[in-house]
């Protein structure tokens, strides 16, 4: 029982970080590649909004935010903690160069849940938690319900100001 | 307590989804959902060598992966372009 | 315990990609079964290679979801040669 | 909760090695800053990426067995240089777009 509310508390810790960074770093303004905005315009065919599907485009297209948190996390549980977030941070800046993407956020995400593991290590919530817990909350964005979703991330956007201009 | 979880691990979970990946290459009709379905197995086929434990074997199929689906996709992209070019000639045929 | 939880994932995402309706609906649940599988794969390997085998799959994984998905755009609805 | 000296001097390396990469990069005019709207500039400055590729590749050695302070200040020296003169033609800037 205290496994599961370690991996929930896990789960919401990474939901925030990565959303908050990948929405600050403006996925949500303009699809990066071309694979995105097809992406995003089927979304929002199917209801959805334009904003949101532009931000599921890119997370499909090249690793952000989101895969910078999981890897990092894996690579803290078995490499140790300061160390592998560091090492998964330059990995995953080669990784976004070659997917013809800037890297800002991916390195940020990276570092951030660095220290997030860092200091959760001192309440018992360990990096296995972590793993668990990002690919629980990347199931709430990709593999429940897209426009539910979407609507959600573009209200998020809007309220931080990077809301798209496309229409 | 539950017997059946123990029976999820990842050998079993890889062979599940190298089974769905098969089912979906037969099962679809376009080319693209084949391709979809292609990379669905890479994923299954990597995680059944890492459950074997052959590491090496296990990152030069993981860096080999896009290289294949990309000469598949430039063949299905060429072959679709040549199809479309022909019908468009027949008809301008039959009409002029 | 955390094994168990991400190959239900796995399965349940892969189900999901076999019985979608939409080419680039798929795209998606391709992606998040494709976290879960690095997810597993790190937990299962507990030495630093496994961490590096991780990272590997994911980024070739990425790349080649990139070029589906551009070529998605260009090709439309393509003409099959059937019966 | 006990703070060993080890961790102290890990902590100080990795400083060490930002401030190494700095200095070597700023005596080699490498940009402090890219330029406005920064998420979606290529250009290469000191803080993104250098530093994080200097605090990277010191922990790869770290791990490797390599410990000290000196192994920081080298690595910062040899990540600048290599930031300046190798790093734009390995990963080249991405064409402005598909014109096809």
């Amino acid at each position: 029982m205290n496994e599961i509310i370690a991996i929930i508390i896990a789960a919401v810790l990474s939901w925030i970080n990565f959303v908050l960074i990948d929405t600050w770093m403006g996925l949500p303004e303009q699809p990066g590649v071309r694979g995105a905005d097809v992406i995003g315009r089927s979304v929002k065919r199917r209801g959805g909004d334009l904003a949101g599907g532009f931000f599921q485009g890119n997370i499909v297209c090249s690793p952000d935010a989101s895969a910078g948190t999981l890897l990092a996390s894996a690579a803290c549980y078995t490499i140790g903690t300061p160390e592998g977030g560091l090492i998964a941070a330059v990995l995953v800046y080669f990784g976004n160069r070659l997917c013809a993407d800037p890297g800002y956020a991916g390195t940020t995400g990276a570092l951030s849940i660095t220290c997030i593991i860092f200091a959760a290590s001192y309440i018992g919530i360990g990096p296995a938690d972590f793993i668990v817990g990002m690919v629980l909350a990347i199931v709430t964005i990709q593999g429940l319900h897209h426009p539910l979703a979407s609507k959600l991330l573009g209200r998020i956007a809007e309220k931080m100001g990077r809301h798209t201009k496309l229409t | 307590m539950y017997p059946f979880l123990d029976l999820i691990t990842l050998t079993t979970v890889s062979v599940g989804v190298l089974l769905i990946g098969t089912a979906g290459i037969i099962l679809l009709k376009k080319p693209m959902d084949k391709v979809i379905m292609f990379a669905l197995l890479q994923g299954g086929f990597i995680g059944l060598i890492v459950s074997a434990k052959y590491l090496d074997v296990a990152v030069a199929a993981a860096v080999f992966d896009p290289i294949s689906t990309v000469i598949m996709l430039i063949a299905i992209t060429k072959l679709d372009e040549i199809r479309k070019k022909k019908i468009k000639s027949q008809e301008d045929g039959f009409f002029a | 315990m955390l094994i168990q939880i991400l190959g239900i994932i796995v399965l349940l995402m892969a189900l999901r990609t076999l019985f979608a309706q939409d080419r680039s609906e798929r795209m998606l649940y391709l992606n998040a079964m494709s976290f879960g599988i690095a997810g597993l794969m790190a937990l299962y390997i507990q030495t630093p290679f496994g961490a590096i085998i991780a990272i590997t799959y994911f980024i070739a994984s990425t790349i080649s979801s990139n070029a589906i998905a551009y070529s998605i755009g260009r090709v439309k609805n393509e003409i099959i040669l059937d019966e | 909760m006990i703070i060993h000296a080890n961790v102290l001097i890990t902590i100080l390396s990795y400083i060490l090695a930002i401030v190494s990469v700095m200095v070597v990069g700023l005596l080699l005019r490498i940009p402090i800053l890219p330029e406005r709207p920064m998420r979606y500039s290529f250009t290469i400055s000191i803080i993104f990426p250098t530093s994080v590729l200097a605090i990277g590749f010191t922990a790869i050695l770290f791990k490797l067995g390599y410990n000290g302070m000196l192994v920081a200040v080298v690595v910062g020296v040899l990540t600048a240089i290599f930031a300046k003169y190798f790093l734009e033609s390995l990963l080249p800037k991405p064409l402005t777009e598909e014109s096809s």
